[in-house]
């Protein structure tokens, strides 16, 4: 047992905690932050399981590094997408939207039908 | 040559992504007419190559294998390519007659569309476990980003749901990377095998094994985790769905085969492979079944799409402890499958595009009457129907046909009840939707036609789907071809 | 010794922050718990000598995604809200309990 | 009594995932690695161009990973960029109007674009880099952003586009042309290793902090009018 597998260990409770919040919470931003705690899970785990001897490994830590950009630009995306949402149908949730912004099923159909 | 063919291939979807960023939707169209030509030339040669000379590992950076990252060019792989190429071209012909110019984001469809073709081709030739995860990101980002395009509400929703499954799905990948990088210290797939064929198997990496497939079947939509697609897929326009439906579903699936057939063997066992099988079977008759029900023209081909790639999971059982021939049988059956299904869905989407574009509503009850004014589309979407189906001589008779031998010869019969009823029931589907379009009872006349080019597409296609059962032999040749991996560049 | 309590005080802490980042019923005190949980990480990648993906985790992990989701958290009906945003606020403050 | 029921199920399931994975990590734990990369790492140094095994790995042994992560990026932002609004860049709501703010903004910015370039300059043979100090850029951007400096560049326009294709760009030209030279895709000739990776590391600093700043301002602010381009169509 060397400090690094303590931390491998530590990734392995971020994820199952991140893994029931990102499964049981159903608002969007807050699904997003569970997104990213199970990244840094998997990071840790990552890093923390291949430097057991106490050694640093740079190819993990790159790994990491480049792990760390794409999420970043995941979680960017989503907010985008998040806020736009919420900017058109004012819900948080993906829940099918409620009876209160219903639109007439018509138009609807034919907004999807018409050529884009 | 064959370097110049291999640079070509990574380079012309990147390098067109950047130039159609800064163009604008008509210049975008253009340029990228001329990037499917060029890609497709350089596909149709890396195949060729790979035809006469076999496969070979291509050294990037010219770092050897635990160092960097070599990419893994063999027949199945140039295969993938080759079919990428002819959906992607087909599908980005198709789009740049369908999408309004007029829309200011439709601009951004273009670097999108060749990103998603950037990472389909780093999927195919990938051989290292994390370059894997970056082609998988790349994939679903620009997917995502295709599916939101034009930023409707419910498209928002679908898309957001669909980012939320694929963001999980990478994230077990990775963390079964990560655990294996830990046993033993190299990501490449190669390596792995090589390291597990030749020592003891260490306890344990079989939870790591478990970890990715399951990420890689959320990806998939493997039933019961499949309730992201519909939405995403029906909702997206019509080339993205089948862009989406024909080629990205089957990126995650291929990476789950490569490892399964790698590592499975070592790391697998009899319940997993054959609770996989089981989950496939489900989704074939409950996908199907959905799409019998569904009130939306695009709803039903998505259901269909879930079905069918429930077949491709049948893949698990049938190559699992048993002979090589039977296993070759499988993967045989099952790569002709992924390929006619490409063909077919890809064909079925911008056939369903056109009909939605000419009555104007995406219910299969508007399509009264539709066969008097399109009949062309309507019949390559029978067509493509018909392969799915499984009828012969189409490619989906000829996979399913494959996959039924296997199943008889493995000895696991109960399989064939699974490839009987998703046939039956997706014809049902495919009928349901012919019935609706030939009731003449309606007065409405005024359907709009779309320009012949939408319709020649999904026809090409469908053409495709339907003569690659009766080719099936000479594209199986170069798919099983021995790989040489000492080779090198 | 004394190094391994620090690990153990910075994993406890790491874990404590995590469930608070999705526990707490306040959409705002969430992100902050986030961002602080963002910083612990940095100080992690110190203790597993990765200086590099430290530089990276807090000027990244803790500042930028920190600064998007606090903008996002101020305009999905939490803070300074509209009139016409309180009505989805519950659904704002949903906790994991939900 | 559902909702308990699916708390427990999924509280389950954690507890199941947990135990999997701490006990397949112990597992491993137990024994070696058969393949010593970071050896292997260290032997090879010399040849890649840089002193720092992880700009080492990240530019040069494994620049593909880099080159599509990049690409990853530039899929966000222009996605992110293809939701915008151009109206909310004069936004007044978004002006601070924080002393605090103020303060921080005058006295920070010039330090981290400072600490920007220091981190760029480190990166051959100490910690930082181009994704540092890409991020402390693009953070000096938002604070100045938040501070209501108004920042044309952002427009969805010409140049911002091509701002987001910069950094990738040269990656990828840089990519081909050692292909062109006759050996693999993205080996660089030993003898500029150096150079190369210190321009491509240049050009995605700006870039990445240019992807990271577009998706911020992107987003869309809710008090504005009805989305002019949502309803069409």
């Amino acid at each position: 047992m060397t400090p690094s597998l303590l931390y491998a260990f530590a990734g392995v409770a971020l994820c199952s905690i991140g893994l029931f919040g990102f499964v049981r919470i159903r608002h969007l931003l807050r699904k997003l932050m569970a997104f990213n705690l199970i990244g840094s899970g998997v990071f840790l785990l990552m890093v923390g399981l291949a430097q057991r001897g106490g050694q640093p490994d740079p190819v993990p830590q790159a790994l990491v590094l480049t792990g760390i950009v794409v999420a970043i630009a995941a979680t960017a995306l989503a907010v985008v997408l998040i806020r736009r949402y919420y900017h058109l149908s004012g819900q948080t949730t993906l829940a099918e939207p409620r009876a209160k912004r219903a639109k007439p099923p018509a138009p609807t159909a034919n907004r999807e039908g018409s050529p884009e | 040559m064959t370097l110049g063919l291999m640079a070509g291939l990574l380079f012309t979807p990147l390098a067109w992504a950047v130039l159609t960023l800064l163009v604008d939707f008509r210049k975008g169209r253009v340029v990228t007419w001329l990037g499917m030509a060029v890609q497709m030339l350089v596909s149709l040669g890396l195949w060729a190559v790979v035809a006469s000379d076999g496969g070979f590992l291509y050294l990037l950076g010219g770092w050897q294998a635990p160092l960097g990252i070599e990419l893994r060019v063999d027949g199945l792989a140039v295969t993938f390519v080759l079919l990428t190429a002819v959906v992607a071209a087909a599908c980005g012909w198709h789009a740049s007659i369908y999408l309004d110019p007029d829309k200011a984001w439709h601009r951004y469809f273009w670097p999108l569309f060749w990103f998603l073709w950037a990472g389909l081709n780093a999927v195919w030739l990938g051989g290292d476990l994390f370059n894997l995860y970056v082609g998988l990101e790349l994939i679903s980002l620009a997917a995502v980003g295709l599916v939101a395009l034009g930023g409707q509400a419910d498209a928002l929703r679908a898309a957001i749901r669909y980012l939320m499954a694929a963001l999980l799905g990478s994230l077990a990948y990775l963390l079964g990377v990560a655990l294996i990088y830990g046993q033993f210290g190299t990501l490449s797939l190669a390596g792995v095998t090589a390291l597990l064929n030749s020592a003891e198997v260490p306890a344990g990496l079989s939870f790591a094994l478990v970890l990715m497939l399951l990420g890689l079947a959320l990806k998939t939509a493997l039933f019961p985790m499949h309730g992201w697609l519909p939405p995403a897929h029906g909702i997206a326009k019509s080339p993205v769905s089948a862009l989406l439906s024909a080629l990205v579903v089957k990126a995650s699936f291929y990476i789950a085969a490569r490892l399964w057939l790698d590592l499975g063997g070592h790391l697998g066992s009899y319940a997993l492979a054959q609770l996989i099988g089981a989950l496939g079977g489900i989704a074939v008759i409950w996908g199907s079944w959905l799409a019998f029900r569904q009130v939306k023209l695009k709803q039903v081909v998505a259901y269909s799409s879930v079905a069918q790639i429930g077949y491709l999971f049948l893949l698990f059982p049938l190559t699992w402890g048993v002979s090589d021939a039977i296993s070759l049988q499988a993967q045989q059956g099952i790569t002709l499958q992924v390929i006619s299904h490409a063909l077919a869905k890809a064909a079925m989407f911008l056939s369903a595009g056109n009909l939605i574009m000419s009555v104007g509503s995406n219910r299969v009850d508007a399509l009264a009457g539709v066969s008097r004014f399109l009949p062309f589309s309507l019949f390559s979407f029978g067509l493509a129907g018909v392969s799915l189906m499984g009828l012969p001589p189409t490619g989906g008779f000829a996979a399913k046909w494959l996959l039924l031998q296997a199943s008889l010869a493995s000895g696991q019969w109960w399989w064939l009840g699974v490839l009987l009823a998703g046939g039956l029931l997706s014809a049902a589907y495919v009928f349901r939707v012919y019935q609706a379009s030939f009731i003449d009872d309606t007065d409405i006349d005024h359907f709009f036609h779309p320009s012949r080019s939408l319709e020649v597409i999904p026809m090409i296609l469908a053409l495709l789907s339907l003569g690659l059962g009766l080719m099936a032999e000479p594209v199986l040749s170069v798919m099983s071809l021995p790989f040489e991996a000492g080779r090198g560049q | 010794m004394i190094e391994w309590a620090l690990d153990g005080l910075l994993v406890l802490a790491l874990l404590v922050t995590a469930v608070a980042t999705l526990a707490s019923r306040d959409l705002f005190r969430a992100v902050v718990m986030f961002i602080a949980f963002g910083l612990l990480m940095a100080l992690v990648w110190v203790r597993l000598q990765a200086p590099d993906i430290a530089l990276a985790e807090a000027a990244i992990g803790a500042g930028l995604t920190g600064v998007l989701l606090l903008d996002a958290a101020r305009h999905l009906g939490y803070g300074r809200a509209d009139p016409c945003e309180g009505q989805d606020s519950d659904d704002g403050q949903a906790g994991p309990s939900r | 009594m559902m909702r308990f029921l699916g708390v427990a199920i999924m509280v389950a399931i954690c507890l199941a995932f947990a135990g999997g994975l701490a006990l397949t990590v112990w597992q491993i734990a137990g024994t070696p690695a058969p393949v010593n990369l970071p050896h292997l790492l260290a032997e090879n140094l010399d040849a890649s161009g840089v002193d720092h095994p992880i700009t080492a790995v990240l530019l040069n042994f494994r620049s593909y990973d880099t080159l599509l992560e990049i690409g990853v990026l530039v899929i966000a932002g222009i996605a992110g960029i293809s939701m915008a609004k151009t109206t909310s860049l004069e936004d007044p709501d978004l002006r601070t109007s924080d002393s605090l703010l103020y303060a921080l903004q005058r006295w920070f910015v010039p330090l981290m674009l400072v600490l920007a370039g220091y981190l760029l300059w480190a990166g051959s043979d100490r910690p930082g880099g181009a994704f540092q100090a890409g991020a402390v850029l693009a953070a000096s951007g938002v604070m100045m952003r938040l501070g209501g400096i108004p920042m044309d560049f952002l427009r969805p326009g010409m140049l911002l586009r091509f701002g987001l294709a910069l950094g990738f760009s040269v990656f990828l030209l840089v990519a081909v042309a050692s292909a062109l030279a006759g050996s693999a895709f993205l080996a660089y000739p030993e003898a500029f290793a150096k150079p190369l990776i210190l321009i491509i590391e240049v050009v995605l600093t700006f870039s990445i902090a240019m992807v990271l700043l577009a998706l911020f301002v992107s987003a869309p602010v809710n008090r504005t009018e009805e989305p002019e381009e949502g309803e069409a169509g």
